[in-house]
């Protein structure tokens, strides 16, 4: 039975698959009411998030259908899948809208499956995101009272306001999804309370579709946004705005990462930061920036999938999930280790890694808009990222074991390796052949978006117009080096000692024990609080507006709540008094008012 | 004897069960008769859609109007009734299925529940203003005495708070009803509505703000709404959902009826309406966020969807009314889903308050998921019926270029999903039940839940296949609101 | 000597008077008084006053009785007999509600053992 | 085959011109403070002896496999910047990079150095290593913002078409676009490890720097790493600023100039610490930087 409803949950899992190979050219319509129906067909946009839904999900539903079956978790994951597949399906507002609720509450109710939720966790989860939906439906209800249609079509026949309108409540709505800032407190909470593995379907797919809202905003205003307010500099200026916002975001949440003490917590900020830049590209609206942000997005959804899954695993062995707690486990779980290295590599956009290929289409995008100031800010998080990357890998693997259940860890379980080496593979094999990328994931979607295709020379060469470079012989180059340095450093003579013990260390003349704190884990990157810049991002918060906002609401409630007395006679006091005084102004009006 | 389907059935029906109710204890047959009459008045209801299709029946009684009193049956009321006979049959279900409490078993609540079927039914078919007056007191005696059936302390203070309140709606009713008459000489609606314009402006607007405080009261408007809660409080979750999903609604429908066939202006009409039914909807929802009894949380949230109703009615939109009529049929769904799973709650956990509730879904699992089920609906979240309703209404705005209500129903939705989540993630919070939630008491038997799964099935079939009810409600909306229709079946004569 | 009072205009504006002083009697023992059967009796007596104005209004003094009997052939000179139905219809009803509310406080005092309406209002949760 | 000589050709100049370069700097300081100093060939002479060493201490595989990976990142990053143009020569795989690739390259083998100096369970390393994280944090806006400054006028990332653009002393970015040299000059100070900037991994500082673990062997690869990326990092400002060079003796000789300017400049400065050092990379140089943007890109 057990064993049925597992393999039940995995074929659900491979739904977004099957969807893709099979569906083809055909619409599918549905009627709803007064002549309206849901479409439902497949573009080469939606084909690209649908291909992520393809390999992400089926990956994280193998370490999910481990241990006892539980089965109100596979139904909601399953509704997950039904809703985010809708979503893109959808060839209209209403299927959009409607993917998007389920897809929201279900994941809502896939969240506080966890033990760690809190109720402000939950709500903040919540209502963040229905925030968002509502959004969505007031831009698409202008939108439709502006063309009297909910087909996602160009908007061009509309005035200036109704477009901006709707510009800026999608925006709005999509920008809430990715957890732009301000608007991005409900990630971090809710990251990090979800089941460990759900964190994974969080970060690597339910955030991209907010993406694919964003993506879809070059097709409502044609000419890469540009259509709707002229162009800055060699960009559109519309999208200036959403490039600085993506821009902040990114840098804001780098620096909050870098300070964060959770793992879950700290990935999380680094997951606004990286779609921070995909946001940013967007903005920038030209087809290397576009397909920068493609290949971003591409490349953030496989590196969360491997880290969120791979940390997962950690969790579940040790118990622990904050860096102080960690440590050393890289001789105990080596697997999780590469995982991990390769992931970060992967979230720096350090070569021979496709991160680089995105980030060099996004940087070129940025150069060719000359919106330099933009390309200094992306700089800055980019380089301030490799410090909580450091962080990702030195706190739970390298230093020294800093909780008893780090110190007797073992190997997760195959069901959690399967999924990273999986994983692993893939963003070696894009990262050797970025132009394979481009050739067959990339181009078409910025066909449909009306950007001209960046096109490769060749699988493994990435090329623009400001000049590529070649995965192949750059994976080639640094694979020789390190394997000729090892040789010759291995051939040479001499020999080498593994040292006695851990705490054989040059330490300041001392020998140190087993008391003394050796673990770096929590302190890194306090230091930077001295910084000003830096010190002043990490002071502020947004928590308190949150607050303030609840508690402002909820006296109003109570003030409102206090109308509602519990005397009959007052009831009644009120109703006569309403009469007195409206046929008192009847009286003195003469009529109706 | 020919049986004639006519609307009169609709009436006499289920007051005759009520009034033979002793043979029917002598018998054994409450149970059965609860549950068959209303269940029989609901297929005949449904046997006369395609009728009404054609033209609204009218059943005259001894004499033609304007002189005779009638019952007019067309698209908007065969609509109504329909609902509350569903609405009745469901909650004679669960009482019947369900282990209920001894007082809701038994002759009493068998001749009240009849009895208010028999007020909803008439409010919404009588065509004669006097009629009315009878009927909304025969609705209201029949709530007064069920708020108050359990026989305790807080149900006596909520039936006395009721009829309280009830009877100074009904006096305003009244008086505007004399009003009417001393200044036309008709009692007839569609008499009245052709000769109202004559009327002085000031007792116009004199009658119009009577009859507005008299139904506003009894049908949950803000400034007159605040005997709500209290009321849904001390009553039984079961009774509660009659009146959330019933009765209100017979009012509200009476409401706007009168407004179009009286005002003649729909301007000034939807002026007051769209004011009061956006004030109704945002207190209620904003007083909605601190309540923490499950009773009262429902009973804002009810008042809230009554303003929500009541701005899409107001708006007098073929479109936004159609919507708002979904609407209608949605929200009883689901309040009454969320009142009875209310009931099984408070009987498992012997309160319905936040903090006794936290945990519950671990001893009753399929009554929380039924709650989420219903949260969801009454939120307008697809795929349940309520978002469509919802996007109709909204969709019906949206073609008008109106944005502030669409604004104004989105904000409150939002404020909406602030305390159902809140109590959604209560009902789920990983902390073991209150300790006096888990013993004694058995489970309920299965069947107690069949009642709620057919609801949480319909909504579902409504989210999914709006188009299902889609005739009927447009219909109904243009029954609504075509004044000279109206008239000219009754009279014969348009306007 | 007081024959103007027979004017149907004066008799009316009396009996308009009368009736709107019995109503304000009635709701200012409504919302003053506290104990439930004084404001049911407030109650009552404000129906009443509707009745009065009811009745008084529809009829006009020398107005006969609607009953067609041996000399009287047609509806002439007669009161309008609606008024008087409805009203007798409105009574019974006041009096069937009248009663429950009695009933119900008589309950509810043997319960509570206050008649007071303030104690409805400080019912706690 | 050509390629293979051609790589071993830039290797082996590299290492060459890195120990003379580096022997002269010590020479050139001593004589500053009034010392004698080492022999301008002394750096060869411990970096030989360091990789003949007979015994290295190692904590666990990860510790040896860290100077692999920097070196062969080293490699990696000078094999992708052409040292001479118009010639078949000393050009290593650089037609197949650009630029931004370079860039990252060049932090890639730090990186990897860095997992091995958290695998020695040193905190001081560590502690060494989120410095110099930080400061390449510091130096990498003003820093990239100036080779964008480079990019954007010659509306390309590849060093080569930069390189060929710049055909007499005229057109010499140096020339054409002073601002963006002044803004990377110090940034590019500070990515060589010199001082003002040097806190991180500062001779008397070891105890606290990333290198505090190795010894022997390790420490010898190191040492040959850092001295190749140096002059690796030399050759591509003379790439992008003075025209490149047209042989090898124009090559030394310009980067020589620049490694007399930067090494005059730092002999002149106190050290700063990492958080100074960080706030003034993004006043002083980022203010000029965002001036040159300012003058480049909204008023021409």
């Amino acid at each position: 039975m057990n064993l049925i409803l597992k393999l039940l949950f995995l074929a659900v899992s491979l739904t977004p698959a099957l969807t893709l190979l099979t569906w083809g050219d055909g619409t599918l319509a549905w009627p709803l009411f007064g002549g309206f129906e849901l479409l439902f067909e497949l573009g080469p946009l939606s084909a690209f998030f649908l291909l992520l839904l393809a390999l992400g999900t089926p990956l994280v539903a193998l370490p999910m259908a481990r241990g006892t079956p539980d089965r109100a978790a596979y139904g909601l994951f399953a509704l997950l899948l039904l809703g985010m597949q809708m979503l893109l399906l959808a060839g209209d507002f209403l299927g959009l809208f409607i993917g998007w609720e389920v897809m929201t509450w279900s994941s809502y109710l896939l969240l506080i499956r966890s033990t760690r939720t809190t109720l402000e966790g939950a709500q903040t989860y919540i209502l963040f995101n229905l925030a968002s939906a509502f959004l969505l439906l007031a831009g698409m209800l202008v939108f439709y009272s502006l063309t009297g249609d909910f087909r996602i079509a160009p908007l061009t026949e509309a005035s200036a306001a109704g477009r901006w309108a709707v510009f800026i409540l999608l925006g709005l709505a999509f920008l809430i999804k990715v957890g732009a800032l301000p608007l991005h407190r409900w990630i971090p909470l809710g990251y990090d309370q979800a089941p460990d593995l759900f964190s994974a379907v969080l970060a690597g797919l339910i955030s991209k579709m907010g993406l694919y809202g964003l993506l879809l905003l070059p097709t409502l205003f044609p000419d890469a946004l540009a259509g709707l307010s002229g162009r800055l500099l060699n960009g559109p200026a519309a999208g200036y705005g959403l490039a600085w916002i993506g821009a902040i975001t990114a840098v804001v949440a780098t620096f909050k990462a870098i300070s964060q003490q959770d793992i879950k917590r700290l990935l999380a900020y680094s997951s606004i930061a990286q779609l921070g830049y995909v946001v940013t590209a967007i903005g920038v609206g030209s087809s290397l920036a576009v397909g920068g942000a493609i290949f971003q997005t591409l490349v953030h959804t496989l590196v969360k999938l491997l880290l969120f899954i791979t940390f997962a695993g950690i969790v579940l062995q040790t118990g622990q999930r904050r860096f102080n707690d960690l440590g050393h486990l890289i001789d105990r779980m080596p697997m999780a280790f590469f995982a991990v290295l390769i992931g970060i590599i992967g979230l720096a956009g350090m070569p021979p890694l496709p991160g680089f290929a995105a980030k060099y289409l996004m940087f070129v995008g940025l150069i060719d808009a000359r919106w330099l100031l933009l390309l200094a800010a992306m700089m800055l998080s980019s380089t301030a990222a490799f410090i909580y990357c450091y962080r990702l890998i030195y706190g739970p693997f390298l230093g020294h074991a800093n909780s008893p259940e780090a110190r007797t860890a073992t190997e997760a379980p195959w069901s959690y390796l399967v999924p990273q080496v999986v994983l692993m593979g893939l963003l070696v094999l894009l990262g050797i052949f970025p132009g394979f990328a481009i050739e067959v994931i990339v181009d078409p979607v910025l066909m449909t978006l009306g950007l001209t295709p960046i096109g490769a020379p060749s699988w493994g060469e990435l090329a623009t117009p400001y000049g590529g470079y070649d995965g192949v012989v750059l994976m080639t180059v640094f694979g020789g080096a390190f394997v000729i340095v090892t040789a010759l450093f291995w051939l040479a003579r001499g020999q080498m000692r593994r040292a006695g013990s851990p705490y054989d260390l040059s330490f300041a003349g001392e020998v140190p024990t087993a008391d003394t704190p050796l673990h770096y884990g929590a302190g890194m990157g306090r230091e930077l609080r001295r910084i000003p810049l830096i010190g002043w991002i990490l002071a502020h918060t947004t928590a308190g507006v949150q607050a303030g906002l609840t508690r402002q609401t909820l006296a109003a409630a109570g003030l409102l709540g206090g109308l509602y007395r519990r005397d009959p006679q007052t009831w009644t006091l009120l109703a006569v008094l309403v009469l007195v005084v409206a046929s008192t102004l009847l009286a003195l009006n003469g009529g109706w008012f | 004897m020919e049986f004639s389907a006519s609307p009169v059935w609709f009436i006499a029906l289920p007051l005759l069960a009520a009034f033979s109710a002793p043979l029917w204890t002598r018998w054994h047959l409450l149970d059965h008769l609860l549950f068959g009459v209303p269940l029989v008045l609901l297929i005949l209801a449904l046997g006369l859609f395609p009728t009404v299709h054609e033209a609204p029946l009218l059943e005259t009684i001894v004499i033609a109007p304007p002189l005779g009193i009638h019952l007019h049956l067309d698209s908007a009321s065969l609509l109504l009734v329909t609902l509350f006979c569903f609405a009745v049959t469901l909650v004679a279900a669960f009482l019947w299925l369900g282990a209920t409490d001894s007082h809701l078993r038994g002759r009493r609540p068998f001749v009240l529940i009849l009895l208010l079927l028999v007020g909803g039914n008439g409010l919404v078919l009588t065509g004669d203003l006097f009629n009315l007056y009878v009927f909304l007191e025969i609705a209201g005696v029949s709530a007064y005495v069920l708020s108050a059936l359990r026989d305790d302390r807080p149900a006596l203070e909520a039936g006395l708070k009721y009829l309280i309140i009830g009877s100074v709606a009904a006096l305003f009713f009244l008086l505007a009803v004399v009003l009417v008459y001393l200044q036309t000489g008709q009692l007839n609606l569609a008499a009245v509505a052709r000769e109202f314009a004559a009327i002085p402006p000031a007792m116009q607007g004199l009658i119009a703000l009577l009859m507005l405080i008299g139904l506003g009261i009894k049908s949950e408007l803000f400034p007159f709404n605040f005997w709500v809660p209290d009321v849904y409080r001390g009553s039984d979750p079961a009774v509660t959902a009659l009146f959330s999903g019933l009765l209100v609604k017979a009012f509200l429908f009476v409401l706007v009826h009168l407004a179009v066939l009286i005002w003649a202006d729909p301007a000034v009409a939807r002026v007051w309406l769209m004011t009061l039914g956006a004030l109704t909807l945002i207190v209620a929802e904003l007083a909605a966020l601190r309540q923490d009894d499950m009773r009262r949380m429902l009973a804002y949230s009810s008042l809230g969807q009554i303003g929500l109703i009541m701005l899409a009615l107001g708006f007098f939109s073929e479109t936004t009314t159609a919507g708002a009529f979904f609407h209608m049929i949605n929200h009883t769904l689901v309040k009454l889903l969320l009142f009875l799973v209310a009931a099984l709650l408070l009987r498992r956990c012997l309160s319905l308050r936040l903090e006794d509730l936290a945990g519950a879904a671990r001893v009753s699992p399929l009554a929380a998921g039924l709650f989420v089920v219903g949260a969801l609906g009454v939120l307008g979240l697809p795929p349940f019926g309520g978002f469509m309703s919802k996007l109709w209404m909204l969709q019906g705005f949206a073609e008008a270029q109106r944005i502030w209500p669409i604004a104004l129903i989105l904000f409150a939705a939002l404020i909406e999903a602030g305390y159902y989540f809140r109590w959604i993630r209560v009902l789920y919070a990983p902390v073991a039940p209150a300790a006096s939630a888990d013993t004694k008491t058995t489970p309920e038997p299965w069947a107690a839940y069949a009642p709620l799964l057919l609801i949480a099935g319909l909504m579902l079939l409504l989210g999914v296949a709006p188009f299902l009810l889609e005739t009927s409600v447009v219909e109904a909306a243009h029954a609504l609101l075509d004044r000279d229709l109206t008239l000219q079946s009754v009279l014969g004569v348009a306007q | 000597m007081l024959e103007f009072l027979d004017s149907p205009s004066v008799l009316h504006g009396l009996h308009t008077i009368g009736s709107l002083t019995l109503f304000a009697v009635g709701l200012y023992g409504l919302l003053g008084k506290r104990h439930l059967l004084k404001v049911f009796i407030s109650l009552a007596l404000m129906e009443l006053a509707v009745y009065l104005l009811f009745i008084a209004l529809a009829t006009t003094p020398g107005e006969t009785a609607p009953i067609l009997s041996d000399g009287l052939t047609a509806f002439v000179g007669m009161a309008d007999p609606v008024p008087q139905a409805l009203t007798l219809t409105a009574i019974v009803i006041g009096m069937a509600v009248l009663a429950l509310g009695v009933s119900l406080a008589i309950r509810y005092h043997r319960l509570s053992a206050s008649a007071d309406i303030r104690t409805l209002a400080d019912a706690k949760d | 085959m050509h390629v293979l000589l051609d790589s071993l050709a830039m290797i082996a100049l590299c290492y060459v011109m890195g120990f003379l370069f580096q022997g002269f700097y010590r020479q050139f300081n001593a004589r500053l403070q009034r010392r004698w100093g080492p022999s301008i060939w002394q750096n060869l002479y411990d970096n030989m002896k360091f990789l003949l060493k007979s015994e290295t201490l190692i904590h666990g595989p990860m510790f040896f496999f860290g100077p692999m990976i920097i070196a062969a990142g080293a490699i990696t990053t000078l094999l992708f910047v052409p040292f001479l143009k118009d010639s078949d020569w000393l050009q290593g795989v650089s037609t197949h990079g650009n630029l931004i690739l370079i860039i990252y390259l060049l932090v890639v083998g730090p990186l990897g150095n860095a997992l091995a100096v958290g695998s020695s369970g040193n905190p001081f390393g560590v502690m060494g290593v989120t410095r110099g994280l930080t400061r390449l944090m510091g130096l990498e806006v003003p820093f990239f913002l100036g080779l964008a400054l480079v990019m954007l006028q010659h509306e390309t990332t590849s060093v080569h078409a930069i390189m060929a653009a710049q055909d007499g002393i005229a057109h010499w970015n140096l020339i054409t676009n002073p601002i963006a040299f002044a803004v990377i000059l110090l940034p590019f100070i500070a990515s060589q490890n010199a001082s003002p900037f040097d806190v991180v991994g500062a001779p008397v500082e070891v105890y606290a720097g990333p290198r505090v673990e190795f010894g022997g062997r390790l420490l010898g690869v190191l040492m040959t790493q850092n001295m190749m990326m140096t002059i690796a990092k030399l050759v591509l400002v003379v790439d992008l600023f003075l025209g490149g060079a047209s042989n090898v003796l124009e090559l030394i000789a310009k980067a020589f100039a620049l490694f007399l300017l930067t090494t005059a400049i730092s002999a002149a400065f106190p050290r700063l610490k990492t958080e100074q050092t960080v706030d003034f990379f993004w006043k002083v140089p980022l203010g000029l930087a965002v001036l040159g943007v300012v003058l480049n890109v909204w008023l021409i």
